[in-house]
Formats: C-alpha cells, structure tokens, sequence
C-alpha cells in the first residue's frame, strides 16, 4: 500500500528493463546497501563471524545452483563437491603460486573456473541425458571429487589431520592491509571482501536473467524441443549452465573455507551439504535470486533461533541432535508446504505480496 | 587368478546387489504409478527400522514388532498420498521430486526425534530361530562345501527374503484387483480414471506397499550396517541401481541392483590400484550408471520416450 | 516462382508403424500451403520431418536448394524456419515479452560474459531486440498483455504469442501446426487475417496444418491432402475440393 | 491572435523544449517536445499543401487519436483548411453525411477499418484524397486515390510554415463539429473554440505542468474542447495512450493532473472499482466497506461543515490505508481536476469520487456552445447542476423550460437555422436555474415522456438512479401514453459475469445470462430500491432485462454512450409494442435477423 505507480512510466526499453523500475525500491535498495557496508562491519566479530560470512557463503552457493536447477532446470546434487574443488582450488592457488602474483581474490577467482570447467566435464553426460537420469551425474561429481581430494594428499599438503589451518599470510592481498592500515585477517575485511563478491556476482547473475542467455537457460527449462526449434543450442546452454554455476559453487566453497571458517576441511563438503544448499533454493524459491538469499538466511539461521529459543525461553532444554531433528522436520514441512501453497517459494511470497501492496485493497 | 576368490566376490557382489535391488523396488513402484521420483526412499527405510528396533529395544517380540511397524508405516504411507501428494498431483515432476525431497528432510528428522539419534544394533537371530541364521554371529562367512566357497549365511538369508517379496509382488499386480487397476493406472493416468479407477486410492495403496517393503528392506539392510543415519547413505546407491535399471521395471531394479553390486566389488579389487586410492566404490557405481546412461539414456528396461511436439 | 520446399518420397516409421509413407510435395516460394486431413493422418509428423525433430527413415526433404536427409532443428531455424505446436510449446514459466523475446536468440551475437556485465552490446542487443519483438507485439495487438506469465494466459492468445514468438525470428518459412484449433469464430477471424497479412505484407511461405475447411478454402494457395500416412490430393483449394478421393476419405467422413 | 496552429508556433518560440506530447507505442512513452511538435506540423502541411489544400479547404480526419492524425489537424489549419473530426466507428451512413454536409475535399484516415468504411461509400462523395495513416492490411488495396501518410511526408520538405500560420485570422473557422443528436454540424472558429477553453483554463488555474490523457476520439465536442484545445492553450503535455485495451495501465502509468470524460467512463470506473473489491477476500472487503462508510459519513460532514479534528485523522487514515490506493490502482492519484460532461454523475458516485479527493467538476455544452457554457467550480458540493454560465455566456430558461443561452464563442449551423429566439440560442436540453443561479439539466426536451395521466418527465433523470448499480450498463424509460414507467435494463457484462461466476451461475452468452431468473431477481431488488426514492407516479412498474447491449454502430447510443431514444425505438419495436399493450411475454425480431423471447417483469 506504500507503492505509487502512478506516474510512473519508461521512455526508453532501457528504463524498461531496470531491476528496481520503482522509486521507492530504489530508496530502500540504497540504504540497504549503505547498511551493509557501513553499519554491519562495526557490529561484533561474533555476529560477523557465525552469522553474516557463512550466509554469504552458502548464499552464494544457493545462488550457483539457482542457475543450474532453478533456470536451466538440470539437477543437481553435487553442489558441495564443486564447493570443495573451489576450496582446494584457492588453497592450492595461495601455497603454490608465488606471493606477488597470487592474492586471495584472484584465487578464488580462478578456483572458481577451475571448479566451473570440473562443472563442465560432470555436465556432458547433459546433453544425452534428461532429468533424473542427471542426478548420476552430479552425485557422480560430489562423490568423486570428495574421494579424489581424500585421496590424493598432495592437495592438502599432505597434511595428516585431513584439515589444514590457513596461514594468515594469506590474507595478505599483496600486502594491502598494511597500506590502509587495516587488518584484513579480521572479520570485517573478511565481510566486506565476501560482501562485496557476493553482490557483484548476484548482480551478475540477475543481468544473465533478463538477457538473451538467461531466457535460452529458461527456455531449456520449460520446454527443449521447443527451444531448439527457436534456433536454441541446447547443449551449449546446459554447458554453460553447468559452468557458471559451478563457477559460483567453486567461489563460494574459497569464501566459506578462506573467510569463514579458516581452514579447508573436507568433512564440511559433504553430500549432506549439498542438501542444505538445495533445501535453501527450494525454500527461497526456483529461478529468483533474491529467493536465494532468503532462503539462505532462512536455513542457515533457523538452528540458531531454534537454539537460542531454547536456551532462553526453556534453559538450555535443546541438545545438538534435538536442534539438527527438528530443523530437518521445519526444512521439509516449509518444503512441502510451500511447494503446495506457493511453488515459488519465499521469493514468491515476496513478489505476491509486493503486488497486494501495490493492488491493495482489490485483488487484481 | 584365484578363481574361487573372484567367485567369492561375484557373489558377494550380487549379495549386496540384492540388497540395492530390495530398495530400488520401492522407487520403482511409486515411479511406476505417479512418475514420482521418491527421494524419501531411503528415509523410509530408517523409519521403518528405527521403528521397529524402539519397539524390539522395549520388549515387545518380533512378530508384534513387526506387524505395528507395517501397520504405521501404512498409515505413513497413507498420509502422505492425502497430504503431500495429492496436493501437489497437477504440478510438474521436478516440484513433486522436490517435495519427496522436503519428505525426506521430514522423516529423517522426525525419525530420529521421536526415537533418537543413536546408533542400534539390530541382530535378527535374537529373534528368529532360522536355521541359516544360526548359529551366530551370522557375519561369519559359511563354507559352501559343494563350490567350495565362502559365503555369508546372511546374505542367502537376505537373497531369499527379496525372492519372496518380489514373488508376492508380482502376485499382487497379477492377480489382485488392487494390483490390475495399478498396472492400468501406470500405463495411462487419463485412460485410468476415464474407466473409474480410483487415482486416489491407488497411489495411497502404492505409498502403503511401499512403506511395507521399506521396512523389510530396512530390516535388512539395519542388520548389515546397523540402524543409524548411515541407512540414508546406503540408500543413495540405490539410485545408479534403478537408473540403471530403468525407473519403471522391476526386473529392471532387480538386475541393476546386481549389475551395480557387482560391478562395484569388481571394480574395487581391480581398479582402485589403477585409480591410485582405495574407496573407489564410493563413487564407483555413478560412473557405472553414467556410462550405461550415455549409450542407454533411458536405462536398461525403461520405456523408450518418443517426444511428442 | 520457384520452390522453396521439397519434400520427396518421405517415409517415417515408429517401431514397426508407419507415420507417413512415401509423401512428396512441393511449396512455392510465397504461397500459403495448407497439409490436411483427418487426425492421423501423419501431419504434424510430416511438419515435424520437415523442421528435422524427427529423421525419416527414406526420402529427403528440400529446403532453400539444399538437398536433405535431415537436419537438426536448430540449423533449420538458423536457415529460416520458424514454427509453431499443434499443443503449444511456449515456455510457461516466462513472460509474453519474454517469450517472444527467445525468437530474437539468434540474433544476439554478445557473449554470456558481456550480458552478465550489462554492458557494450548485450545492451544494445537487447533494446534493438525489444524493438522487433515490440513491433510484433503491435502487430498481433497484444500490447495489453506483454507482462503477463503466459501460463496465465487464455488458449486462443497463448496460439497468438506463439505464433509471434516464431514471426520474431524473421522466418523465410512458417510452420503452423493447428494455429486455429479450439479457437471460437472470432479469434480464428483475426488469427486468418494474421496469416494472410504475414504471407502477402511480408512475403513469407507458409506451411500450415488446419482441420477447418471454410479458413483453408479461404487462405491457402495450396492444399495437400494426407490420409493414413499417404498423400491423397495436391492441388489448388478448388481442385482438391474435386478430387473424389478426398471427398471420400475426408470430406464424406467429417461431414 | 490567437489560432490553433499559432498557439503551436507560439510554445515552439517560448519554450521548444517543453514536453508537448507524449504517446505509448511498442512498449514506451515517445515524446515530442514544442520544437518536434512544430516540425511534425510543418512536414505535415507541407505535404498537405502538395495535394493543393489551401484557405477553406475542407478536410476530415477520421480516426483515433494518433499522434499523425493530431499533426495533421494543426497541419491542416496552418494552411487555413478546416478539420472535420469524425468518430472512428462511425457508419457508412453517418460518414456519407458528414462527408457531404461538409463538402470535404480529403479524408485522413487512420487505418484500414476506416479506409474500408470509406470504400464502401467511395461513390456517393466527393473525396478526390484518402491518406491512411496506418497502411497495415492494405498493400493489395488499388484505388488510385489511397494515398499513405508516410509517403506523403517523405517526400514532402520543410519549408517554414511560419508565413502561413502568421496569415491567419482567428475568426477563421477552425473545425466543423459534429452534433450526433442535433444531427447537424457546426461550424468553430479558432478564435471561438480557443476563448472558451482560456475561459476553462482561467477558471482552474491550468498551467503547462499539468498533463492530462486523452483516450477519446476528438469528434466528440467536449472532448476537443477540454482535452486537445485546452492543452494546446495552456501548454500542458497531452498524452495519448498505446491501444483501447491499455487504458487503464497507461493512465496509470502517466498520473495525469486532469482527467476529462463523458459520464459513461466515470460510471465504468465506479463499477470496475465495485467489482474488483467484491472479488476481495472477505476480511479486505469487509474493511472496505466500513471505510468506504465511514468516508461517507465524514464527508458529508465536511460539506456541512460540520468535521471535528478526529474526523479528519480518521479521513487521513482511511484515505492512506484504503483509498489512496484505491486511487494509484486506477490512476487517479494526481488528478486535481475531473471534468465530466455529456450527462451527470449520479449523487453516490459524484459524492463518493469528492470524498477521496477526485475534484469531479461537471460541465455542460455542446457543439454549439463549442463545447461547453458551464462548468462546475472547485470544490463544488452539489451532484445536481452543472455549474453556471461561464464569463461571456448568460443563460435563460425558455416558457418549455428549455435552456437556452447567449455565448461569445458560438458555434453556428452549418445548414439550416440555429434555434435562435432573439439570439437565444436553444440547446435543446430541457432544465431550470437554481436558486445559485446553476443550471440544473433534467434531459433532452424531445425525450421528455407524457404519462397518460399528464404527468410530464424527463427519463435522465430515472435511467441515471437505474444504471447508478454497478450491474447495469445502460437502462432506457419507457411511458409515452403508458399508465406507469417501465424500463429496459442492459446489463454490465463485466460485473454481471463476475456475480455470477460467484453464484455459482451456469451460462454460455451474455443472452443466456441476461435471460437468468437469478439476474431477474437481481435487477428487481435494485429497481425497487430505486422505486423508493421516485415519487409515486414516478415508479418504476415493469421492466425488461435485455438479451444484448445497445450498439454504438446502430446508433442506439451516442458516442458518449447516451441512450438514444428514438434509434431504440426503432429497433427494439417489438418491446415497446409489447409494453404499450400490456403483454407478459414478447418476441423480438432483432436486428441480426434472430428473434428472442423477452420476460416482462413486474415489480
């Protein structure tokens, strides 16, 4: 009810197809961002640490996989293999590349190819095959690529514990941190260099929605036949598909392993994970990128509420096991109701009622 | 080559493969009647078993554990046709995966919250005075004296038990009215309910027999690994079984299951040293099911699809 | 004028059943050609052979002087061949706007990369794209509906979007399968007026599947009557409303 | 000096930058500031005067409005021709006779629907040129005499035009106006029709930055007036939206500041609001309505005078949770003046559109008066009058209490004598003065209906209480002779279908609908709601739910969807045959060659 579209209106295709056509979205959109970069890096390390990095992370990651499954509709359960080639990747980019030429976002950058062209190769089996057939595939890739960096211990330095810490010269960004004066193995400078990738990428993302590549992912999606029929190159859409989602898994898997827990752990790259990133896109919505975000912050921070309510409301009465039940049993009741009520999730549920605002009070 | 042991391992390959083909049954009966893709499988499983195990753990005997486990893993199965299926009948495949997917998250959670997370052990000769199972510990390996081969007594337990199941199954579908409208509802939705089968009931039916068979396969396998999260795990290899086989044939399942079980163990002894690492059945059986699917793309007896525009 | 389709001594089987036998025809360049016959009749299987969704087993079909056992759609799109689906084939999860938007794919030379960044040409692309698709939607007078997710959409418009969406990409041929089918009397009006106005304004051959007889008497140059899989009558409308074979297996029939 | 192409020249001098106009095509708003505008024209004249128009040409622009039509008009008068505006549904027949009264040498049409009407009456006029402004549909067309618009400015050049426009007198006639119920055209003069919309614009403090839409064809009298003259007058930007269907998105797009329109647009935006609203979850209408009630209350509060500081915290919140809104849904957000001629708003609605701040302003006048004498003031309070005679008119009430008025900005009768009495011209509405000395008009003085009883009325003011339901289109009184009132009722296909959908009604077409029991049932309880507030003699007795709309084409409503009475007549015989004596049950041979059983309903 606070939308005025009233006199509002393009003269240009390019004022048409702006992502907030509205004023006040605008408005809220800046002072979102001025938020975001000014106010939330002075709250604590704690705050930061366990909640802010972590969401961007798997955000990030939900946001991968919203362009493989939610527009180019391949399935896909491997999300944390590709996470893991994209933590090994930077690792192995930062330890092995000499320090004046390798700086954490160019690791992660280019982990985020390597992990894209691993992407590619677990993507071929696409073009002959359709649907769940493709789940082989992706479980294909997580599985192997799990097996492959377990085995292989070169890749972990041959470290013995299976974990190896980051060393703090890492984060040295050629040695930018002591020009500014800032530290930039804290948390803020973690946020702002995750904050920072994760909006450039979602704007990169949404840019490749409302463009020629976008609709040839979507028209995959919705109907392959007809989408070669229009002159479509149906493989080359799914490959690519498979690359920039990847992509974003294997930048993602640098961010959570560099920026948030600081080290590079295979255990966190499990299938299970893969799973979390799926529940976030279902619950946050198919094809929207905003959805994505919510959904992450939806699932990542519901153990937390969950754990504080308990501590709080009924001291302490919830141990680890009964938090992990009952998020699992929330995660698939959201699921199935929203599938059932709204199939497009939170984002949706955002849109839908953004239209009632602006409807209000009549329906249509 | 040491003949008996690659004998050995056949079977023990095709043991196991019987275990995948006992789960990857249930998928396909749910495929076969409503083209979903049930991912809550394997979670069924746990239910099932963990159920069941509560109640053993309790004190009540075999027999009444096991009926009160079928009887609520029908109800379950009941419920989630009304509740979660029929709901979601008109939306496209991906979105009811997506909610046999949210099922799955469901049960697992709520398996383990109404039970616990514990890990149990389930041990069938406690209970069942067969003779293949005694004396225990049936994991031993048992002289086959005519091949002169080892082989779990267990695992031929397991061999016959699927046997039978699936026998009682094709009797079902042959035979019973139930079982006729289901073969008839697989072969066309439209057509079936144009000549007055209860969509409906029909699926409920499935979802029930389908739990039924959760719970043997789960006693099974909770026998083999213990009754614990790692079921689910387990389950994930079913799915190269039924691609494999096809996701709407049960002979289908049947030689998947065989064709991974031993193929895998296959694979293990002879490839992990040309792969460099052992652990390769990990993920051995996707790239089994990858390659078949590249030449095959709709699994060995799947239905051929001829697109129609 | 001359040729710009030749279907000659076509046959296609599924498993051991034949959809079309031995099926050969010609269509002029710049004529409306209408393909009817009774359902079954192998029409849309004969469309579908000729935009190469399904190979035939014998015979070759010629297309712009190129001589064919097959094609793949796509380079049948990118020779000029634009279509639409007896069960409309639009992507349901996308706007008309959209929608038509996908007809323009092969017009857009940027890279994934430069539309990611919004910049350079995947700019311009996209407005001098919107252009076309904008003066389509005038066309088809569907201004009111651009924004619209065309799952939302009645049938009789869901036809016309489509057959937008294939005039976008600026075909040297049409395929319609079926444009008017369930439509009432009025919408089939306007879609005739549409199919003649896009053959003889903008010159474009069209090949059209259409179960109406009063429309195809009235707009086709051309008519091709199939029958179980087998050609039965070619000729212009009125010679093929002679043709004893027709009247039996058709037009007797329906009527 | 002051001439329509002149105000052109003139903005283009002082501020060529200012937007001038803007229209919708493929998607965006194209604008057309002064400097454009004044080009546009000049090619346009130029090319005009190629085909050898000169001072007194007479030229018909036949169409909607589209940006080339409206160039072509100020093209037209530059070089001292006279435009005749002509609806766009217009007939054959009413086409022919326009063509022919006004001796029209060459006809702009806008595209292929009005080339073919045209055709069809080639040989009974005198057109030596057609030019479409929209070739679409018409490449195979040979008639040497089409001539395309574009062609034509192709080749034309752009010699200044200045000379041409700076030669003008104002007393030139500008438009000949078409009367549909005189039947007869006008002639306009710029200096006429350009002095009464100063008057307008003086009136409301128009300023060039306000912006107003016009979606009506300009043929319609007021709608040239209040819309294209007044726009050009005061500077403001006109807007012109993309296709009839994207009206309600495009005002809505646009904000405009002034809204113009015949009643009939206002009543449709009423029941469009209604039906909307009842399709509202049940919690949403329910606070609806008591808002909705609760505005009421507080408004008429305010015109008494009597709001205390609560109310108007309650009408602020209200306004903010429902109806403002309520308002950017339709639109209306900006509007600061509503201008409604062609007949009144009935109270609730008049009442209802002050309320939430919609300045409803009804105004009164004809081609004669060049569209309009009166209009209402800001603020005004009262449903009933339209306004009193602006500064140069007077008005009088004649001894047949017809309104009859003096104006300086005339329009004269083409052929023919105005119904002058000592240069008092009749407008040919029948209505009296209040005691404010507004006019207050009851209806055309030839519809005005007899009973046998003596009792004379006129219907208006009975069809307006009828069709103020959000289920009824359009209801036509009928009592000439007659013991008591009976009316046709034509229902809302709109809103009718939505109730009904709602009720669980099974239907096919809008006959099968209107024929319904449950529709019956419908009309009667709001007749007898109406019946309560007519005065005995007055009540409504019978009526007829009708099995189709009136058509435009047939000429049963005017274009400013007025029912007109004796075209009904006409066509609709069998019914008022069937009243007249008294029957249950008529049959209907109706025009599309079809005959109908129609119930007669008693109340």
């Amino acid at each position: 009810m606070i939308y005025r579209e009233t006199g509002n209106f393009v003269t240009n295709y390019f004022k048409d197809r702006e992502i907030f056509p509205m004023k006040f979205d605008k408005v809220v959109v800046i002072l979102g961002l001025l938020f975001l970069f000014l106010y939330v890096p002075t709250t604590s390390e704690y705050f930061l640490s366990a909640h802010v990095i972590p969401i961007l992370a798997v955000g990030l990651a939900t946001v991968g996989l919203n362009i493989l499954t939610g527009l180019t509709g391949q399935l896909s359960l491997g999300t944390a293999g590709f996470m893991c080639v994209g933590a090994f990747g930077t690792y192995n980019l930062m330890l092995r590349v000499p320090d004046y030429l390798m700086s954490l976002p160019v690791a992660l950058l280019l982990s985020g190819i390597f992990a894209g062209l691993v992407g590619v190769v677990f993507g071929l089996p696409a073009i002959r095959i359709k649907g769940f057939y493709l789940l082989v595939s992706t479980l294909a890739a997580q599985y192997f690529v799990w097996w492959f960096f377990n085995s292989y211990a070169w890749f972990l330095n041959y470290e013995s514990s299976g974990v190896v810490a980051i060393a703090p010269k890492f984060y040295d960004y050629w040695g930018l941190g002591n020009l500014l004066g800032v530290d930039m193995q804290g948390y803020p400078a973690r946020y702002l260099l995750s904050l920072v990738v994760c909006i450039g990428l979602s704007y990169f993302a949404k840019n490749l929605l409302r463009s020629n590549t976008g609709r040839n992912f979507m028209s995959v999606r919705d109907r392959d036949i007809a989408a070669s029929v229009m002159g479509i190159s149906v493989p080359k859409a799914k490959l690519l598909a498979f690359f920039i989602s990847c992509f974003y898994c294997g930048v993602a898997g640098g961010i959570y392993s560099f920026l948030y827990i600081g080290n590079v752990d295979l255990m966190i790259y499990e299938v299970d994970r893969s799973f979390t990133i799926l529940f976030m896109l279902i619950i946050g919505g198919l094809g929207s990128i905003s959805g994505s975000w919510l959904g992450a912050i939806f699932v990542y921070e519901f153990p937390i509420v969950f754990t504080w309510i308990g501590d709080f409301i009924f001291q302490g009465a919830f141990n680890t096991a009964v938090v992990e039940n009952v998020s699992n049993m929330v995660y698939g009741v959201f699921i199935i109701a929203l599938l059932i009520r709204e199939p497009g999730g939170f984002a949706a549920l955002w849109a839908t009622t953004k239209q009632k605002l602006r409807m209000w009070p009549y329906p249509h | 080559m040491d003949w008996v042991y690659l004998i050995e391992v056949l079977v023990g390959g095709l043991m196991s493969g019987v275990m995948y083909s006992l789960v990857a049954i249930g998928f396909v009966l749910i495929y076969k009647s409503s083209g979903i893709f049930n991912f809550a499988q394997g979670t069924m499983l746990l239910f099932a078993s963990l159920t069941f195990v509560k109640m053993t753990e309790n004190g009540i005997d075999f027999w009444t554990a096991l009926f009160i486990a079928a009887g609520i893993m029908v109800v379950f199965g009941v419920v989630t046709e009304r509740y979660v299926i029929r709901p979601l009948a008109n939306q496209d495949l991906l979105a009811l995966f997506m909610a046999t997917v949210g099922l799955a998250t469901f049960q697992e959670g709520f398996s383990q919250f109404i039970w616990d997370s514990d890990v149990h052990g389930l041990q069938m000769s406690k209970f069942l005075d067969i003779g293949l199972l005694d004396p225990a510990p049936i994991f031993m390996s048992d002289h086959i004296p005519w091949l002169d081969i080892l082989i779990p007594k267990f695992d031929i337990f397991a061999s016959l038990v699927a046997g039978s199941l699936i026998v009682v199954l094709a009797f079902f579908f042959q035979k019973t009215k139930t079982g006729l409208s289901l073969r008839a509802v697989s072969d066309d939705h439209m057509a079936a309910m144009a000549v007055g089968i209860p969509l409906q009931t029909v699926w409920a039916v499935v979802w029930a027999v389908t739990g039924i068979i959760a719970l043997v396969a789960g006693l099974l396998w909770a026998e083999r690994v213990s009754v614990s999260f790692t079921l689910i795990e387990a389950v994930m290899k079913a799915l190269p079984v039924i691609l494999i086989g096809g996701l709407t044939s049960i002979p289908g399942a049947i030689v998947g299951g065989l064709v991974i079980g031993v193929g895998e163990k296959l694979g293990e002894i002879y490839l992990a040293d040309v792969f460099g690492g052992q652990g390769i059945e990990l993920w051995f059986a996707y790239f089994m099911a990858l390659m078949f699917l590249v030449f095959r793309p709709q699994g060995m007896f799947g239905e051929k699809l001829i697109e129609r525009v | 004028m001359s040729d710009i389709l030749k279907v000659e001594n076509v046959t296609l089987q599924f498993g051991g059943v034949k959809a079309i036998t031995d099926i050969s025809f010609n269509v002029k360049e710049g004529e409306i050609c209408a393909v009817i016959g009774p359902n079954g009749a192998g029409k849309s299987s004969m469309l579908n052979v000729i935009n190469g969704v399904y190979l035939p087993q014998i015979g070759t079909v010629t297309y712009d002087g190129v001589e064919r056992k097959s094609i793949n759609p796509r380079d049948a799109a990118i020779a000029g061949m634009a279509r639409t689906f007896q069960n409309i084939a639009l992507f349901q999860g996308m706007t008309v706007l959209e929608n038509i938007m996908t007809g323009r794919n092969l017009f857009m030379k940027s890279t994934w990369l430069e539309q990611g960044l919004n910049i350079g040409r995947a700019r311009e692309e996209e407005r001098v794209n919107r252009l076309a698709v904008e003066k389509v939607i005038k066309f088809l007078q569907i201004e009111s509906i651009r924004k619209t997710p065309v799952a939302k959409l009645p049938y009789g418009l869901q036809k016309r979007v489509e057959l937008g969406r294939a005039l976008v990409a600026e075909p040297k041929i049409l395929l319609l399968d079926e444009p008017m089918a369930g439509m009432n009397l009025e919408e089939k009006a306007d879609m005739s007026c549409f199919i003649l106005e896009i053959n003889k304004e903008q010159g474009i051959t069209t090949v059209m599947i259409e179960h109406d007889m009063g429309v195809v008497m009235d707009i086709s140059d051309h008519v091709v009557v199939l029958d179980y899989g087998k050609k039965i009558g070619d000729g212009s409308p009125s010679e093929v409303m002679a043709n004893q074979d027709v009247i039996d297996a058709y037009l007797g029939v329906s009527h | 000096m002051a001439t329509i192409p002149g105000l052109v020249l003139s903005h283009n001098k002082n501020h060529p930058d200012a937007v001038a106009l803007r229209y919708k095509q493929l998607g965006i708003w194209n604008t057309y500031n002064w400097s454009n505008y004044f080009d546009e024209v000049t090619l346009t004249a130029n090319a005009l005067k190629s085909l050898s128009i000169s001072k007194g040409s007479v030229v018909a622009v036949y169409g909607n409005n589209v940006p080339k039509l409206i160039f072509s008009i100020s093209a037209i008068q530059a070089l001292g021709g006279i435009v005749v505006p002509i609806h766009p549904e217009s007939t054959g027949n009413e086409l022919k006779k326009i063509l022919s009264e006004s001796k029209s040498e060459i006809l702009i049409a806008e595209d292929q629907q009005q080339v073919d009407t045209f055709l069809s009456i080639e040989s009974e006029c005198d057109i030596k040129k057609v030019i479409y402004l929209d070739g679409r549909g018409m490449s195979s067309y040979t008639n040497s005499n089409l001539n395309s618009y574009d062609e034509l400015t192709l080749k034309s050049d752009t010699t200044n035009i200045e000379n041409d426009i700076n030669s003008l007198n104002e007393n030139d006639i500008a438009f000949y106006l078409f009367d549909e119920h005189e039947d007869n055209l006008y002639k306009v003069s710029h200096a006429a029709i350009i002095n009464n919309s100063a008057k307008i614009i003086s009136l409301n403090s128009l300023t060039e930055k306000d912006s107003i839409v016009s979606y009506l064809p300009l043929s319609i009298p007021t709608n040239l007036l209040f819309t294209f003259v007044t726009s050009l007058n005061s500077g403001m930007s006109f807007n012109l939206p993309e296709s009839n269907q994207t009206i309600e998105k495009d005002l809505q797009e646009i904000g405009p500041t002034i809204l113009y329109a015949p009643s009939f647009v206002f009543k449709h935006i009423i029941t469009s609001i209604s039906y909307r609203i009842e399709s509202a979850t049940q919690s949403n209408y329910k606070r609806y309505m008591n808002h909705y009630n609760a505005l009421m209350e507080i408004y008429n509060k305010e015109v008494s005078g009597e709001s205390s500081m609560f109310d108007k915290i309650k009408k602020t919140w209200i306004m903010l949770t429902t109806f403002a809104p309520a308002k950017n849904v339709f639109g209306l957000t900006k509007i600061k003046h509503a201008f409604v001629s062609d007949g009144v708003l009935s109270k609730v609605n008049f009442d209802f559109f002050h309320a939430i701040g919609v300045e409803i302003q009804h105004s009164f006048g004809q081609a004669a008066s060049c569209g309009c004498i009166s209009v209402q003031p800001d603020h005004s309070v009262s449903s009933e009058n339209v306004g009193s005679a602006m500064d140069g008119c007077e008005i009088k009430i004649n001894d047949k209490s017809e309104v009859c008025f003096k104006t300086d900005c005339l329009g004269e009768k083409i052929s023919g004598d105005s119904k002058t009495e000592d240069g008092w011209i009749n407008s040919g509405y029948v209505g009296k003065l209040d005691d404010a000395g507004n006019i207050v008009v009851s209806g055309r003085s030839e519809d005005i209906i007899t009973l046998k009883s003596g009792k004379q009325f006129s219907p208006e003011n009975i069809e307006n209480l009828i069709s103020c339901s959000p289920f009824v289109k359009s209801a036509v009184v009928i009592g000439n002779n007659q013991q008591s009132v009976s009316v046709i009722v034509v229902i809302d296909p709109n809103s009718v279908n939505s109730w009904a959908d709602r009720k669980n009604i099974r239907y096919t077409g809008y006959t099968e609908l209107a024929a319904k029991e449950e529709v019956k049932d419908l009309i009667k309880e709001h007749i007898s709601c109406v019946n309560d507030s007519l005065e005995s003699e007055l009540k409504v007795k019978r009526f007829v739910v009708l099995h189709r709309t009136l058509i435009m084409n047939e000429g049963e409503v005017s274009k400013t969807m007025e029912v007109m009475r004796k075209n009904i007549q006409v066509n609709l015989k069998d019914v008022f045959a069937a009243i007249e004596t008294n029957q249950d049950n008529c049959k209907v041979n109706d025009i599309d060659q079809l005959s109908y059983e129609l119930n007669i309903n008693k109340i």
